[in-house]
């Protein structure tokens, strides 16, 4: 059909495999909260989602033992994701603030901070301990 | 044919702010009689965040990553234009790759925006699977972005004096296997698009912006061009590294026999554009020359550096959907001193007016969409109070223009 | 239980209820208070419509009536010989003659009901109802008399009442226009006919139709008389292209008179009918007579359906669909009269048409009377017909929308209504006959349905209007009238079969059945 | 006369086809949800999903919006899924006999299904209109403009069919017993000679278009146009009355690729295989139902993805033009055939 | 309101834009594309909020958006769900501002959180799936 292309392109497409992701599964199973239990119990798998790729800025992990105190990441952060703990000379990131830039990462002069590849952040609660990294 | 069921004669049809063919929230009137359109106006300004008013209290390398969210399509365009301001002021030097690597991002930018701008254009048209065609084949690009900057929309690239990261010779193949990717669809993506009858039947004659209302609404980037201006950025003002490379304007007749103007010819110069930019990647991948990538990897020196610059600049850049402008005074302080953002949906979005007049309803989101307008780098004015006794008449604004402008000239 | 000298004299009765009640009407009114004159007159009104009852359930049981007023045995055939007897009143009822007095006897009541309500703010009634009762009268008489001149004299008082109802609203200039209008034409037309029966007269020297069908020769004259007659009565019942005065009419007339004039107009195409099967019948070239009708039937739908669509004025877009209706009266009928004389086709397709057209007048009259009883009560509540100014009235005034609903959804001819019972016998017959036919009544009946929707929309939907804020539904009466109507509707709609075996058919076959029309006038020659 | 039995057989029917409109409409929406989502390269919703929707709409809230005329607006899911199902009972399912239609004689037959097809259109119209919104409205006036627009070449196909089965000599025409040769075993490929044939084929093609506009989906679905209206019509429509005028929608594709089935493919296999009377109707039933979905994903599925939206104009001029033109010409094609087979009289 | 197993595997869609950089909703777009496919799970995005049982919101909430972001909760037939997408629902870059109302959990009450700026679309989808759990536990706890 010359005049509506996309019909061949169509039924070509029908025998071909799909392009999606089963990411977390293929139709939803019966019960998300059992699926999940028995995932964590290791006995149904969940699809993994598409790969990140080397230096993916995922959630932000962070070494609280090499950092110095500086402040330097709270100079260039912006999203104010950051907070310095007077007492401990230390600093909390809210990672449900964080926009993800990675620049206190480069800013850092001792390397303590560091993006990961986990992205599934998905949260009920955005002050959840996993949200806050110290 | 008369219309099946009865109407006022004519009536008001509020479309927006929140409605499926606005991905954004805008607020348009139509006056309408029947299903065709009378007038038009709308209310921009429901996305107005105050960024420029933000980026004022901050320094600019926290404003770097505030102009990659004035809009999340052009993730680079904005910081580009803002990061060259900053680099004029302060005097700073970029390093010759950097702007190549600037160049190749903005241009798989270009790239994804495009195909971006073909997908919503066919679902604006009801046209689903071509949508999701689009939108799946932009993915690849999505995936050398995100390969090469760590995010897939927002990528945080530019940094005051350069670029954050380098592409190191193994990533080569990765974007040459992209490129290669992109020139086998190309054939199949302008087949599906330009020529099926039920897209030409409702995109040709439609929306139609004469060469000289495009030159008078002073519409730029694509709108323009598909109307015949020959006009880009890159080629008329090159930055980055496009004074190197070979950049011609896409125009409609290069692959049309005439320039009507109207919503096909945008997809053709859309479309026609992702060639050209993967043209322009190969340029770049073949010239690029060895080096640092930023000027200063200290970021107190930058601080400090950005601290010390006084003095005003213009930053232009051609982002994907035309030209885009940021105005910049630094003052001394660590934050600029005025900042201002004129996006390219600002200039385009007059031509509304015109290209809406006269069609009908159903022609509504292709014509909107045809300009592929951003209020969230457009809406830089908002009434604040929302009662409408304070509206500001042309008189008002040109004192107001003028009375700041002093100020800043003090 | 009814004396026999009531049953025996039905006809008489049916002639002279009405007129008695016409003439003392003014009396009444000025004797006593309104609520005696309107008890009256719906008494009155109520007795014309049992009589046309009782008379259709004996003509349709016993054959047909030959009734002589003022005969000593008025059932009497008149010998052949006679020469007519051109002086006496002969009225001769057949089943056709009976299913439309039927029609007007049902409209009628209905229409006075809802008068009660819809009329008493109105000045003038007296005259109202005595104008509406020689209507009555005037169509009544139409349809049953089985002499020319009576005929054209039927004519000339339904034509006056007529065009006196249609400018009774006389605050309005341009309602006396239309009356006007409607007046001269009507003359117009009222002397074709009478032009027409001169020139039979002068060679049968007879004015009983039965009689100069029997002795047609088709002459010249005779083809000019038909032509005369054809003209005058097409025009009369609205059928394109001398279409142009229902609208104005229509509009103008008060909705209830309107209602009645649709029953008038098919008086008129009764008349058509009568005098192509009855009076010329076998001497016609039943193709060319019949396409004629058709061709006049096929423009009158399409014609009258485009140019409703564009309307403002609700009562002027009724009127053209009354129009576009007729035609399908006409091409239902002038199938059968096409193929008359083929026996097989008669009988595959030709009767069915006709039942069809027949079907479709009865109907036709319910809803369309109907519908503008509907938009007689929106005008009612709100003064205006325009139907940029109406909105939002569904909010108010629910059995005025229900009302219509059903009136609309029958015009259209959509199932379960009346309508579409009688379209789908057009459109199943005439397709065989000629399937465009078919596909263009079919098409017409969507474009009509999408008049009707918008209409819909403009009047009754939508968010309530500040100034139709306090609108009220109309008062019972108004109701009543309407509901009679809507329920015949409906009934007529889910038992199609019931009406098209008990009142159609035989009306359709009386029709077709010239000869025994003259037997039964003339006796069994 | 209708008797008791008949009658009881009536109710019974009534129920089944009900159930079976239903249950097959929602399975037909979620076949051609998952041929669309393989079409464009997903894997799409298991089949079942219409159902789950459905019932998450039974139990969600109705909201009346403050300017509707509440009577209409509620009354009009109940009209349109209720005269969805009727029609389903006049139509043959297999070698099933319509319920209705065979007994009152002549008066259960294709154009009482035609109108038919209408009444469910005509509630969302109302509805849309009842809902008092801007883009409800212009929804209802657009699905007007589309009914208008394909009841042109329906009718053209319906007569044309009619008219040559009774050319042939059928009694009943219209019946659509008669059309899918029920009663004669003959369909009306099987009376057609060659010119008649190409005659069928394009009315056929004519009637797999005017099935999109039937039931509202790409290139006809201005009246819902998502992203022009919002939904259209529906606009203002949620739970329960959202959720009929959903089961409305899948029993009217039944109903239209059903009717297709009829007019243009009734084989039954029984009629080349012998086999006893029960498996037979268990056999053409599943039968009957495989073409129903190829009816489905040649007229509604492969066209709803492979196209863009009509303008409602060009609706119109589509619809009264090409389509009715084409339609024309395979009537004047069979009318063609007819004389060359002989055996007419006008 | 009673929520029968069938409401969260058909949980249909209204996303509301309430004034972000677009890179949210560029996301949500592409979540509903071939490659991730969401209508696997019976979502899909609808045109009305009438229609919708899950309202994605993305965006700080600028001040005129506000009071629409209520309005449109309100319009949502019960029962409903808010997806919150976006680090602009809990903070991010923009903040400070004289012109926005958010986030958007201080106008309606957001249910789940999915933090990126913006999150890649199998976050998304994550995010739904946490939807669908919470569902579960309200319902009862279906197994
Ligand atoms: S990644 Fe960016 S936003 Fe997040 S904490 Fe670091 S600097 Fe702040
Ligand atoms: S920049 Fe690094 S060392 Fe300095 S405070 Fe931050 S994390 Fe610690
Ligand atoms: S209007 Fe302009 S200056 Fe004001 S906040 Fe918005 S972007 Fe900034
Ligand atoms: S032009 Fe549009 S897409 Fe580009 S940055 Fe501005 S808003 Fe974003
Ligand atoms: S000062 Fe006036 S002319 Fe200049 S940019 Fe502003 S509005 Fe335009
Ligand atoms: S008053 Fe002047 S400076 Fe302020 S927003 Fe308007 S144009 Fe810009
Ligand atoms: S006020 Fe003067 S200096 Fe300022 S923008 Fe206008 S013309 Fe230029
Ligand atoms: S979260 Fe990030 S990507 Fe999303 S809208 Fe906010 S700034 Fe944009």
């Amino acid at each position: 059909m010359k005049f509506l292309p996309t019909v061949a392109e169509v039924l070509r497409q029908i025998t071909k495999t799909p392009a999606t992701n089963i990411f977390p599964a293929k139709y939803l199973p019966p019960s998300i909260t059992g699926f999940l239990r028995s995932v964590g119990e290791g006995k149904a798998s969940i699809h993994p989602p598409i790969g990140t790729p080397p230096k993916f800025r995922g959630k932000i992990t962070y070494d609280r033992d090499t950092c110095t105190g500086c402040k330097l990441c709270i100079r260039v952060c912006p999203a104010n994701a950051i907070e310095f703990l007077p007492e401990t000379k230390r600093v909390r990131i809210y990672v449900t603030q964080c926009v993800f830039c990675s620049q206190c990462n480069d800013a850092c002069p001792t390397g303590s901070l560091v993006m990961s590849d986990e992205f599934l952040l998905a949260t009920e609660d955005r002050y959840a301990e996993e949200m806050i990294v110290e | 044919m008369s219309e099946g069921a009865g109407k006022k004669a004519t009536y008001n049809l509020p479309i927006g702010p929140i409605h499926p063919a606005l991905k954004e929230p805008i607020l348009f009137t139509f006056k309408m009689d029947g299903e065709v359109i009378q007038e038009v106006d709308f209310a921009p300004g429901k996305a107005h965040r105050g960024v420029e008013w933000m980026g004022m209290r901050r320094n600019p390398v926290q404003i770097v990553h505030l102009t990659d969210r004035i809009c999340g399509i052009c993730g680079v365009s904005h910081s580009l234009a803002f990061a060259r301001t900053v680099e004029q002021i302060a005097e700073i030097e970029v390093p010759e790759r950097a702007h190549y690597v600037r160049t190749i991002i903005q241009e798989f930018e270009r790239i994804q925006s495009h195909i971006l701008w073909a997908g919503v254009a066919a679902h604006e048209l009801g046209f689903d699977t071509l949508f999701y065609l689009a939108w799946r084949v932009r993915e690849e690009s999505l995936d050398v972005i995100e390969y090469l900057t760590g995010n897939r929309v927002n990528y945080g690239i530019i940094q005051i004096g350069g670029v954050r990261r380098d592409f190191t010779s193994d990533q080569f193949p990765r974007i040459e296997a992209s490129l290669k990717y992109y020139e086998d669809l190309l054939g199949k993506l302008l087949n599906l698009f330009l020529d099926d009858k039920s897209i030409g039947l409702r995109c040709r004659q439609c929306g139609v912006l004469s060469r000289d209302d495009a030159l008078r609404l002073c519409t730029v980037g694509p709108t323009a061009r598909a109307s015949g201006l020959n006009m880009d950025v890159r080629q008329d003002s090159p930055y980055a590294a496009y004074g190197d490379l070979d950049v011609r304007a896409v125009l409609p007749d290069q692959y049309l026999s005439g320039t009507n103007g109207d919503v096909y010819d945008r997809i053709v110069v859309r479309l026609l554009e992702v060639p050209q930019s993967i043209g322009i990647i190969r340029q770049c991948l073949d010239q690029m020359p060895p080096g640092e990538v930023l000027w200063e990897t200290k970021y107190a020196k930058i601080l400090a550096t950005c601290k010390k610059a006084v003095g005003e600049a213009v930053g232009r850049v051609e982002a994907p959907r035309g030209e885009c402008l940021h105005y910049v005074r630094m003052d001394g302080n660590s934050n600029p001193h005025t900042w201002k953002v004129k996006a390219s949906t600002y200039s385009n979005q007059m031509a509304w007016l015109k290209i809406l007049q006269g069609e009908q309803i159903a022609d509504i989101p292709i014509i909107i969409a045809s300009i592929d307008p951003c209020m969230s780098c457009t809406d830089r004015v908002a009434i604040v109070r929302e009662d409408g006794t304070d509206v500001l008449t042309k008189e008002d604004l040109t004192r107001l223009s003028v009375e700041k402008t002093r100020r800043l000239m003090q | 239980m009814i004396p026999d000298i009531i049953m025996h004299n039905l006809p008489a009765f049916l002639i002279a209820v009405p007129m008695f009640a016409a003439f003392a009407t003014p009396l009444i009114g000025r004797l006593g208070n309104e609520r005696v004159r309107d008890a009256w007159v719906l008494l009155a009104m109520a007795l014309t419509a049992a009589v046309a009852v009782l008379l259709a359930a004996q003509v349709y049981s016993a054959g047909t009536l030959v009734y002589t007023f003022g005969g000593a045995s008025p059932g009497i055939p008149v010998p052949a010989d006679s020469g007519g007897i051109p002086v006496r009143i002969i009225f001769t009822i057949d089943a056709m003659s009976a299913f439309m007095a039927l029609i007007a006897g049902i409209v009628g009541f209905s229409v006075t009901a809802y008068s009660m309500a819809s009329q008493s703010r109105s000045s003038g009634r007296e005259s109202y109802y005595m104008l509406l009762l020689l209507l009555t009268v005037g169509v009544l008489g139409m349809v049953c008399t089985g002499d020319l001149f009576n005929f054209f004299v039927f004519l000339e008082i339904s034509s006056l009442a007529g065009a006196a109802l249609v400018a009774s609203r006389v605050d309005r200039g341009v309602a006396v226009e239309a009356g006007l209008k409607y007046a001269v034409l009507s003359t117009l037309g009222g002397l074709l006919v009478l032009f027409a029966v001169a020139l039979l007269y002068g060679q049968y020297g007879s004015l009983n139709m039965a009689l100069i069908a029997h002795q047609m020769q088709f002459t010249v004259l005779d083809m000019v008389a038909l032509v005369l007659l054809v003209t005058a009565l097409a025009m009369k019942c609205g059928a394109v292209p001398m279409h142009f005065w229902t609208p104005d009419a229509y509009s103008m007339a008060p909705a209830p008179v309107t209602a009645f004039l649709v029953v008038a107009s098919q008086a008129s195409l009764y008349g058509l009918f009568r005098v192509v099967f009855t009076l010329y019948n076998v001497t016609l070239n039943y193709s060319l007579v019949g396409w004629f009708i058709i061709i006049i039937g096929v423009l009158s739908m399409v014609v009258g359906v485009t140019m409703a669509l564009p309307q403002k004025d609700v009562m002027r877009l009724m009127a053209y669909h009354a129009v576009s209706q007729t035609g399908y009266m006409l091409l239902g009928v002038g199938v059968g009269l096409a193929v008359l004389g083929d026996e097989t086709l008669m009988s595959t397709f030709g009767l069915t048409a006709m039942e069809g057209g027949i079907f479709h007048i009865i109907n036709h009259a319910m809803y369309k009377g109907l519908l503008f009883l509907t938009a007689g009560a929106v005008f009612y509540r709100t003064g205006t017909r325009n139907l940029n100014q109406m909105g939002g009235l569904g909010h108010n005034m629910k059995w005025t929308m229900v009302f219509f609903i059903i009136g609309a959804l029958a015009i259209a001819g959509i199932p379960p209504f009346n309508g579409f019972a009688s379209k789908l016998m057009i459109y199943e017959s005439v397709f065989l006959f000629n399937p465009f036919l078919s596909i263009i009544a079919m098409v017409v009946s969507i474009l009509t349905l999408a008049s009707f929707v918008k209409v819909f929309h403009s009047v009754f939907m939508g968010p309530q209007l500040p100034e139709y804020q306090d609108v009220k539904e109309v008062p019972a009466y108004m109701l009543i009238g309407m509901g009679i109507l809507a329920l015949v509707v409906i009934v007529f709609g889910l038992f199609p079969q019931v009406v098209v075996d008990g009142l159609v058919a035989p009306a359709a076959s009386a029709l077709v059945d010239q000869s025994s029309y003259i037997a039964s006038v003339l006796g069994g020659i | 006369m209708i008797t008791l039995i008949d009658l009881l057989m009536i109710v019974v029917g009534t129920i089944f086809v009900a159930g079976f409109g239903i249950v097959a409409g929602l399975c037909i929406f979620g076949i051609d949800r998952k041929f669309a989502a393989h079409m464009q390269a997903r894997i799409g919703p298991p089949i079942r999903q219409p159902f789950i929707d459905v019932m998450k709409l039974l139990c969600k809230d109705s909201v009346i919006p403050e300017n509707a005329v509440p009577s209409i607006f509620n009354w009009a899911p109940v009209v349109a899924l209720a005269s969805s199902i009727v029609i389903l009972l006049y139509l043959p399912l297999g070698s099933i006999m319509p319920v209705l239609g065979g007994l009152s004689g002549g008066y259960g037959d294709l154009i009482l299904v035609m109108y038919l097809l209408t009444v469910p259109a005509l509630a969302m119209v109302a509805g849309g209109f009842a809902s008092g919104s801007p883009y409800a409205t212009v929804g209802s006036q657009r699905e007007m403009v589309t009914m208008m627009a394909y009841e042109f070449p329906l009718a053209v196909v319906i007569i044309a069919i009619a008219w040559r089965l009774s050319m042939a000599g059928m009694a009943e025409p219209f019946s659509l017993a008669t059309i899918a040769g029920l009663t004669t075993g003959v369909p009306i490929w099987g009376v057609v000679g060659p010119v008649g044939i190409l005659g069928c084929i394009i009315l056929m093609v004519v009637l797999a278009w005017v099935t999109p506009a039937e039931v509202s989906r790409v290139p006809c679905d201005t009246p819902e146009a998502e992203t022009e209206l919002c939904g259209g019509l529906l606009v203002e429509y949620s739970g329960r009355n959202l959720a009929m005028f959903y089961l409305a929608q899948a029993v009217k594709t039944v109903a239209m690729a059903s009717l297709a089935v009829a007019i243009f493919l009734p084989w039954n296999i029984s009629w080349y295989v012998a086999m006893p009377a029960p498996a037979a109707v268990v056999v053409d039933f599943i039968f009957y139902l495989v073409k129903v979905v190829v009816v489905v994903f040649f007229s509604v599925s492969l066209i709803r993805v492979s196209m863009a939206r009509f303008r409602i104009n060009h609706l119109v001029t589509i619809y009264w033009g090409y389509l009715a033109g084409l339609g024309i010409i395979g009537l004047l094609l069979i009318m063609l055939d007819a004389f060359i087979k002989g055996g007419i009289v006008i | 309101m009673k929520l029968n197993r069938a409401f969260s595997r058909s949980l249909w869609v209204f996303h509301f834009n309430s004034g972000s950089c677009n890179g949210c909703d560029i996301e949500v777009v592409a979540t509903l594309m071939p490659r991730y496919d969401p209508e696997r799970f019976g979502v899909k995005l609808v045109g009305s909020p009438k229609h919708a049982d899950v309202l994605v919101v993305t965006g700080p909430v600028t001040h005129d958006m506000g009071g629409r972001l209520r309005r449109v909760y309100e319009q949502m037939a019960d029962p409903k769900v808010v997806i919150g997408m976006g680090s602009c629902q809990s903070g991010g870059v923009f903040f400070d501002s004289y012109n926005l109302d958010g986030p958007a959990e201080e106008i309606i009450p957001v249910d789940v959180y999915v933090p990126g700026c913006p999150p890649r679309p199998e976050a998304v989808i994550y995010g739904v799936v946490k939807a669908i759990a919470k569902l579960e536990g309200l319902d009862g706890g279906v197994q």
